[in-house]
């Protein structure tokens, strides 16, 4: 066979068996530095905490171990069960309203619409905001006295009541108002990407099949948002079970500690109230109902990951 | 040397004394590191505070005040202060209820800097006048003017629905039920006879009776909100500390013509006192080490207690001072904490942290405000319950 | 010719429908913003007698300058200005560098799998869910031992720390969906570890490092509670200065200047999200939301 | 069974500039198969797309049975459609995938059983029913796909593609069963596809489309055989047509004829038919397709039409039924089929029977075929 | 050129349970093209990647030129490779992407420009250079990755799937080049294809690949015309080869043969070859490929192992070069593949040539050739 080329391919630059097993142990290397540090900052801290919750500490953390006393008196704390109580209520609705205003914006959204950038950005500014900035002019609009109920008021509908913020029973929901008003902008972006991502062949073949709009929608492409919907999902209740700044800035958990939630709970026992054992009980509980949550997650993850 | 003071006074009055603190400070030679936290009467600083002291880099000064100096000084984390004391002759010029706080295991480690009177009663004579109420001097004429005042359609009692303004207001009300020596049996010995005794099922009914003359939106007001519908006329009056002055002042208000400033119904001759203060934490270096000493020294001279004061509503601790320049709010105050400390009358406010730990209050705050909040539970379960909760944070 | 009708069949009612409820949200969306705004341009007056939305019966923008420069934050009182500069130093190098660790940790998670990998990526997640509070204590002890206490350098580390589980996680699900065959080729092409990220992955990462600068940037210049712990007394983020602003113990609430404030302190992120909105949504539908 | 006329489509994307479907004329009888073939971006999806409704169209008409369905929704036109991606909805098992579009419609659902066994039976789909998308191989998807459009029985069936992603075995298998299907129903079918062999086998009529226009429209056999133009005839066939160049010439006969010139530079007489008289001097593209150019066979008599000549045959290919070799004629390469049984190598010269009576013969220039 | 062997390469993925290589085991002579076939997902892509470095193996050796270098990391191997979906660098332009491999081996940039033109020339996409890979069609995106590897000069080449997504007529012409590329550089080639045609015009060697097993290693000629098994019989070709049971007879002269039954019931006896007296009485499975059934040819005479039959056409599908007719034989389908002139209709009777000296016979439960 005719051979045109006489010139020997080149080598590829010499390289040493160190290289080579550098190329080897070098992923390992780039990533031990976050390895160490996760372990220590968030293991280590983890665990540093669960030794606090089986102590004494009041003040400050000292280690005169208690068994499960922190726990038991935890237990039996009133504002513990409220603070968890609420937690349910204000993290299923905060996650299920989001979701269903986030779904629904990101539809509409879809639609061709015009200004589509701008509206998007409006929806989305909330997220860019933090409570500290915010709450005070949520506290306001939720005010019976200032804001909404004052305002319909003076619009000449003196029967309005909208008394939420200071009603003890009903404080918990304006936290939701407000959560969703800060979150489901961002949870209408991952709608509205996921929707983008739908291959539209199978929204045609729904087309042909003879199903209406609403139908495509309701059987063929919110099913198919299902891995959207894990991601919000799991966003959302990272969200609720961190709110802080939220409560702090709205209610401070009141009236009462109608409206406290766990995060709240755990900060103000371990940093104001001297009850730094107590506080560590409450993280390690929290810590327990986030565990429930994220192994189911990183079951599907890995396990979806197979399959794909 | 340097020092770095942790504080939480921030809003313009304040934030001028503590300027002026700073001002004495640098005149000495001595440069001033600021840390402000504001937020919460000071939650945030105290979780800034402890994490410092965690790193190990604790600031030279921290505004902290009342038991929590007992906290810090037993973890050994504060400098003695009775060389200062000493020279400066603080025994002589400080009452002693005052510098019992200010020390621990009779060292001094902290430095006073005010007097608050918490249980004022602050008052619109211009509403009161107009509804054809008189200012009330105990809790029976307070529910007589305050009926006549919702019948003239403006609230009674401005409120703030926070955990501490409510225990403020319990506290009014317990100091006059209880009067001065069961009162520091159940918050400062806590004596659960008294905790759970009669006398506090009472003071409990009234201060659940008080609700019914705030306004429904009071839940998470500002006090100086609350101050706020005083001055306007919304409300007719406030059961809240001296600080309340300085909001009237700032609307331009007079004391005296435009508003009114009597005790709390029933607790004339009476004081719950607020001191802050500034615990002094051990430093390394010996240049922090004087200035420290320097800033322990000025904090209680003369002109800035004057400054300050004047600024904050409060009253000077020194009682050997010059008082010309305070207002009558400010003299009677000053004349009532004198007799008071002789009396047995003046008495620590723990709804401000100055009679028993951060965790017995913070279980009592619950409690208080659980139930002033809540409409099914009782004065007497809520008794018991304070007693249960104050037992199980000892 | 059927212009009048589209494809879909749609009929105008429905899309009126669609515009009104979208510009209904939208309201709703901006209701605190535009409080926030017009309280900010209002007298103090004007706030304790109007309503909450009323428009300002004379506008005034002496609030903006008193936040700006003249408002009291502790013992000084020169507004938020000096504050900013504060922020932008902890907040640019956080950013970068948990992004560019963030993308390196994501890369190896995607491309480089060993071992473990993939459970040590399970226990990394976790990171994101941890309560800030929970760290505040030991974190403290870390960085004093460290020597880095109250330093702008440990407010960073931290931000980095607890920042860099959402950034691998961006970067590993959007490389996820980076072909294998490219890292193949490059391999195959001589590239080594590093060629092949700096040549090949980082060049087309450009929407999902949009979406993490964006995330992380929000979050680290939002973020009060690390601010207020680990800075120096002369590093304080803005976040700390508005707190010290807004919160009075003593004296009158200057809502207005409350509110400028507020504003000022949001304009970085609110500039961010105007100006990289559009690639949020971009590189969320690139791949990150997959999962 | 319905008729289907597309009168003079057009169609231009929304912030495009170029105009994708220029003007399309097809009347489809009822019953008819017409697939549409043509390279990739001219069109073909873009057609099926505005028949199915799911594009609107910029002007034109489409009518079904003579009534104008341009202006309704896709659900309206009873219409099903196979789509090239499958198009299979990824959260519904196999069946509930067929079954769909008969729900919708409100079949009773003992008659949709029996049609999902019925179609799921016929494309030996029937043991995955219970089975997800992601769980099926692509050849599997792909007669779900057809399963989801036969399941229901429509006016019209619309196939984009539907064959592309199979195998070479299955793929033989499930052309088989589109015909027998058709034969069956005789519905009206309109069909896109790549594959020639599949258009050639399948379709009553093939229309060419090459960027948004029909090249011809005609049986498989006409379009193989009488290409109207270059473009045709080159697109049909694989290996491709072979076109030459060439100068018509007259011979002594005073028949047409034209020199070819091998590799080796020698110039061999070929005759031409007696049609290119009028061209004689004229350039012209000689159409030639590999099967044209074989091996001599003994029973093959040299007809006026069909001429010997010896090449150099320079790339020898066996495909296994049978080997394609490569000649140059005039400076062109050209590509011939032989017996696979040959014995000849590279580099060999070889006598080659060329087939003129099937040649076509295109304007150099027009590319038209200048026969017809 | 370099010489490669696999000497019983076994593979298993981590996290699976199945072995997906059961040891392969394959010597290739330097400046060889082997090709490698078999069904999806029957390990080609893991034997390729494992050659390239890019997979490890469980156990077995990849040799070249004699150096085991089943522990060198890939870029040690010199080996190029062209991946199915192309793998182009989307931010180089088609420039950078085929210097890369060059400039990392730091090739002085005279050099890399040189063999840039030469090759962007050969695979004609020196007009593309500048552009992003996103700018390109298909077809040029697949010369573009074939230029990458072709830019570098390595032992081996490995080209996997590398014309799939083209369409007919790019394929035929990027399949002559690789022919050509081959022919000229003569370096060692491994290829993957699922296309038969490339399979049987561009190998040296065949490997037919089942289940992670090489089933048969051979020339073209070897694989299509005696085919190991019923698998490789049936997967080479198409319409694939006829499988037909059939029960062995003696004829009256006593040499071997059997009778077919058409679609009408009548049986008609068809010659075998002698070597199939052994299997008298036995049940065989007869393999006749499509080629091998067609209409009589005048000058194909009978002889013994050419025997006529008549059968009735049931579908027929002219193809343009030819026609394929499917009949029965002992109730199987049966494909023929007839002239594409020859005038018929489906449903007639037609007299048909079986070729039986070409058949292959296999047994029914082994599916192994019995001839081999
Ligand atoms: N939504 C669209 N907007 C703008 N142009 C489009 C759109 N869809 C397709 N086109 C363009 O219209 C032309 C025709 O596309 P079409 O999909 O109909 O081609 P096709 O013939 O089906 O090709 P293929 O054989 O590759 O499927 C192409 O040039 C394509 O780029
Ligand atoms: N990373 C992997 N982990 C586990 N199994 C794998 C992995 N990659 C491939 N396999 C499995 O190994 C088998 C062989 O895969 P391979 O990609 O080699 O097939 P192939 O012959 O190239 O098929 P195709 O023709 O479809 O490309 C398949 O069953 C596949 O599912
Ligand atoms: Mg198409
Ligand atoms: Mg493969």
């Amino acid at each position: 066979m005719p051979v045109t080329h006489t010139n020997t391919p080149a080598p590829l630059a010499s390289t040493t068996p160190w290289q080579d097993k550098m190329q080897v142990w070098l992923p390992k290397l780039i990533l031990s530095p976050t390895i160490v540090v996760t372990l220590i900052c968030v293991y280590g801290f983890v665990i540093w905490t669960g030794l606090l919750s089986f102590t004494k500490s009041r003040f400050l953390p000292q280690f005169d171990f208690v068994g499960w006393r922190q726990y038991e008196r935890l237990l039996n704390n009133d504002r513990w069960i409220t603070a968890c109580e609420n937690l349910l209520i204000f993290g299923g609705l905060f996650i299920a309203i989001c979701l269903l205003i986030g779904v629904l914006l990101a539809i509409f959204l879809d639609q061709k619409i015009q200004q589509e950038g701008m509206i998007r950005t409006i929806y989305l500014y909330p997220m860019a905001l933090s409570f500290i900035v915010t709450g005070t002019a949520w506290k306001w609009i939720l005010n019976p006295g200032l804001g909404l109920e004052n305002l319909v008021h003076q619009m000449g509908f003196t029967d309005f009541k909208f008394d939420w913020l200071v009603n003890s029973d009903m404080a918990v929901y304006t936290l939701v108002i407000a959560a969703v008003w800060q979150s489901s902008g961002f949870v209408m972006a991952l709608f509205l990407a996921g929707l983008r991502g739908i291959d539209s062949s199978i929204i045609n073949a729904a087309q042909i099949d003879g199903a209406s709009k609403p139908r495509i929608y309701w059987s063929i492409i919110l099913p198919c948002l299902r891995p959207v919907f894990f991601s919000a999902i799991i966003i959302l209740s990272h969200l609720a079970i961190k709110s802080f700044d939220l409560v702090t800035a709205l209610t401070s958990g009141g009236p009462g500690y109608s409206s406290d939630l766990p995060a709240l709970f755990m900060y103000s026992h371990s940093f104001t109230r001297g009850q730094m054992g107590l506080g560590a009980a409450s993280a390690i509980m929290m810590l327990a109902g986030i565990l429930a949550i994220l192994v189911p997650y990183l079951y599907s993850e890995l396990r979806g990951k197979r399959n794909a | 040397g340097e020092v770095e003071v942790l504080h939480w006074w921030t809003s313009g009055g304040e934030a001028k004394s503590v300027a002026v603190l700073k001002q004495m400070m640098e005149q000495q030679g001595h440069s001033w590191k600021d840390f402000a936290v504001a937020g919460g009467g000071g939650e945030s600083a105290m979780t800034v505070l402890k994490t410092r002291v965690v790193s190990g880099n604790a600031p030279t000064a921290a505004q902290i005040k009342g038991h929590d100096i007992q906290e810090w000084a037993e973890l050994d984390y504060l400098a003695n202060l009775d060389e200062v004391a000493k020279k400066e002759g603080w025994e002589q010029s400080v009452p002693s209820v005052v510098t019992d706080i200010m020390k621990y295991d009779s060292h001094y480690v902290a430095v006073p800097v005010n007097v608050h009177r918490v249980n004022w009663l602050w008052a619109n004579p211009a509403v009161f006048e107009k509804a054809g109420a008189k200012i009330p001097t105990n809790l029976d004429e307070f529910f007589v003017a305050a009926d006549k005042l919702k019948a003239a359609g403006v609230i009674p009692l401005a409120q703030g629905g926070q955990p501490w303004q409510e225990a403020t207001l319990f506290e009014a009300v317990a100091l006059e039920i209880l009067g001065s020596a069961d009162y520091r049996k159940a918050f400062v010995d806590h004596d659960m006879a008294v905790l759970k005794g009669k006398k506090m099922v009472e003071a409990l009914t009234i201060f659940k009776k008080m609700k019914g003359y705030t306004d429904q939106a009071a839940s998470g007001r500002d006090w100086n909100i609350a101050t706020n519908m005083v001055i306007t006329g919304q409300a007719g009056m406030q059961i809240m500390g001296d600080w309340a002055k300085g909001e009237f002042i700032a609307a331009g208000k007079k004391p005296g013509v435009d508003f009114v400033c009597v005790p709390a119904p029933g607790t004339q001759g009476q004081f719950t006192f607020n001191v802050d203060s500034f615990a002094m934490f051990k430093q390394k270096d010996k240049g922090a080490m004087a200035a420290q000493n320097d800033l322990a020294k000025t904090i209680l001279t003369p002109e800035f207690q004057e400054v300050f004061n004047l600024n904050k509503g409060s009253i000077p601790v020194r009682t050997d001072m010059d008082l010309s320049k305070f207002d009558q709010c400010a003299l009677d105050s000053m004349d009532t904490f004198k007799a008071s400390a002789t009396s047995g009358d003046l008495v620590p406010s723990f709804a401000h942290g100055m009679a028993t730990t951060s965790a017995i209050q913070g279980a009592m705050y619950d409690v208080l405000t659980n139930y002033y909040n809540s409409d099914n539970i009782s004065a007497q379960d809520t008794a018991n319950l304070l007693a249960d909760v104050v037992e199980d944070a000892m | 010719m059927h212009s009048s009708s589209t494809s879909q069949g749609e009929n105008g009612l429905g899309r009126w429908l669609i515009y009104g409820v979208l510009a209904l949200m939208a309201l709703v969306y901006l209701l605190p913003l535009f409080v926030m705004l017009v309280t900010s341009f209002k007298t103090g007056t004007d706030i304790r007698t109007g309503s909450l939305i009323s428009l300002p019966q004379e506008w005034v923008t002496d609030s903006w300058q008193a936040a700006w420069g003249t408002a009291c934050t502790g013992v000084t009182c020169d507004g938020i200005k000096g504050y900013f500069w504060n922020s932008i130093k902890m907040v640019v190098p956080a950013v970068l560098i948990s992004t560019f660790i963030g993308a390196f940790n994501g890369y190896v998670i995607s491309k480089w799998r060993f071992k473990g990998s993939d459970l040590f990526f399970s226990l990394m997640l976790f990171g994101c869910f941890l309560p800030f509070q929970l760290v505040l204590l030991p974190m403290a002890a870390m960085l004093g031992k460290l020597g880095l206490a109250n330093t702008t350098t440990g407010l960073v580390l931290v931000h980095v720390i607890y920042g860099v589980a959402f950034t691998t996680l961006f970067f590993r699900n959007y490389y996820i969906n980076v072909p294998d065959e490219l890292v193949k080729a490059a391999k195959l092409d001589g590239a080594g570890f590093f060629t092949i990220f700096w040549a090949i992955l980082l060049p087309i990462s450009k929407p999902i490092i949009m979406v993490t600068i964006i995330w992380q940037f929000t979050s680290i210049w939002n973020d009060f509670l690390f601010g207020v712990v680990y800075s120096g007394a002369d590093s304080q983020p803005i976040t700390v200065a508005l707190n010290n602003l807004v919160n009075t113990s003593t004296g009158v609430k200057a809502y207005n200047v409350d509110m400028a404030a507020a504003i000022i302190a949001a304009l970085p992120t609110l500039f961010v999200y105007f100006v990289a909105g559009k690639y949020f949504v971009r590189g969320l539908t690139a791949g990150s939301v997959k999962g | 069974m319905a008729k289907l006329d597309l009168i003079d489509i057009r169609k231009t994307y929304p912030k495009s500039d170029l105009e994708t479907l220029k003007g399309i004329n097809i009347s489809i009888e009822p019953g008819e198969f017409l697939i549409l073939v043509g390279p990739s971006g001219c069109g073909k999806s873009t057609l099926m797309n505005t028949i199915a409704g799911l594009e609107d169209i910029s002007s034109g008409e489409i009518r079904i049975n003579d009534v104008d369905v341009s202006g309704l929704a896709p659900k309206d036109r009873d219409i099903a459609m196979v789509f090239q991606s499958y198009a299979l909805y990824p959260n519904m098992t196999v069946r509930e995938n067929m079954a769909f579009g008969l729900k919708i419609r409100k079949t009773p659902t003992t008659e949709i059983d029996a049609e999902i066994k019925r179609v799921s039976e016929l494309l030996q789909i029937d043991h995955l029913l219970d089975r997800k998308p992601s769980q099926l191989s692509g050849g599997q998807q792909q007669r779900v796909a057809m399963g989801r459009a036969l399941a229901r029985r429509p006016k019209l069936y619309l196939f984009d593609e539907p064959l592309s992603n199979l195998d070479a075995k299955l793929r033989v298998e499930m052309r088989t069963e589109v015909k027998k299907l058709h034969q069956r129903l005789g519905t009206t079918i309109v069909y896109v596809t790549h594959d020639q062999i599949e258009a050639m086998t399948l379709a009553d009529r093939i229309a060419v489309m090459k960027a948004g226009e029909v090249q011809q429209l005609g049986s498989p056999y006409e379009i193989y055989n009488h290409p109207t133009n270059m473009f045709v005839a080159g697109f049909m066939g694989s290996p491709s047509m072979n076109f030459v160049p060439i100068t018509v010439l007259e011979n002594s006969d005073a028949h047409a004829c034209t020199e070819l010139t091998g590799s080796d530079g020698k110039a061999q007489l070929l005759a031409l038919p007696d049609k290119l008289k009028t061209y004689v001097g004229k350039k012209l593209m000689l159409g030639l397709r590999p099967e044209h150019i074989s091996q001599q066979l003994s029973h093959h008599s040299e007809t006026d039409l069909i001429s010997a000549a010896r090449f150099n045959i320079e790339i020898l290919e066996p495909t296994g039924p049978e080997t394609i070799a490569q000649i140059t004629i005039n400076d062109h390469a050209v590509h011939c089929r032989l017996a696979p049984d040959l014995s000849i190598t590279a580099g060999q010269d070889l006598d080659l029977m060329i087939d003129v009576s099937k040649a076509s013969f295109f304007d150099p220039d027009s590319e038209r075929n200048i026969l017809l």
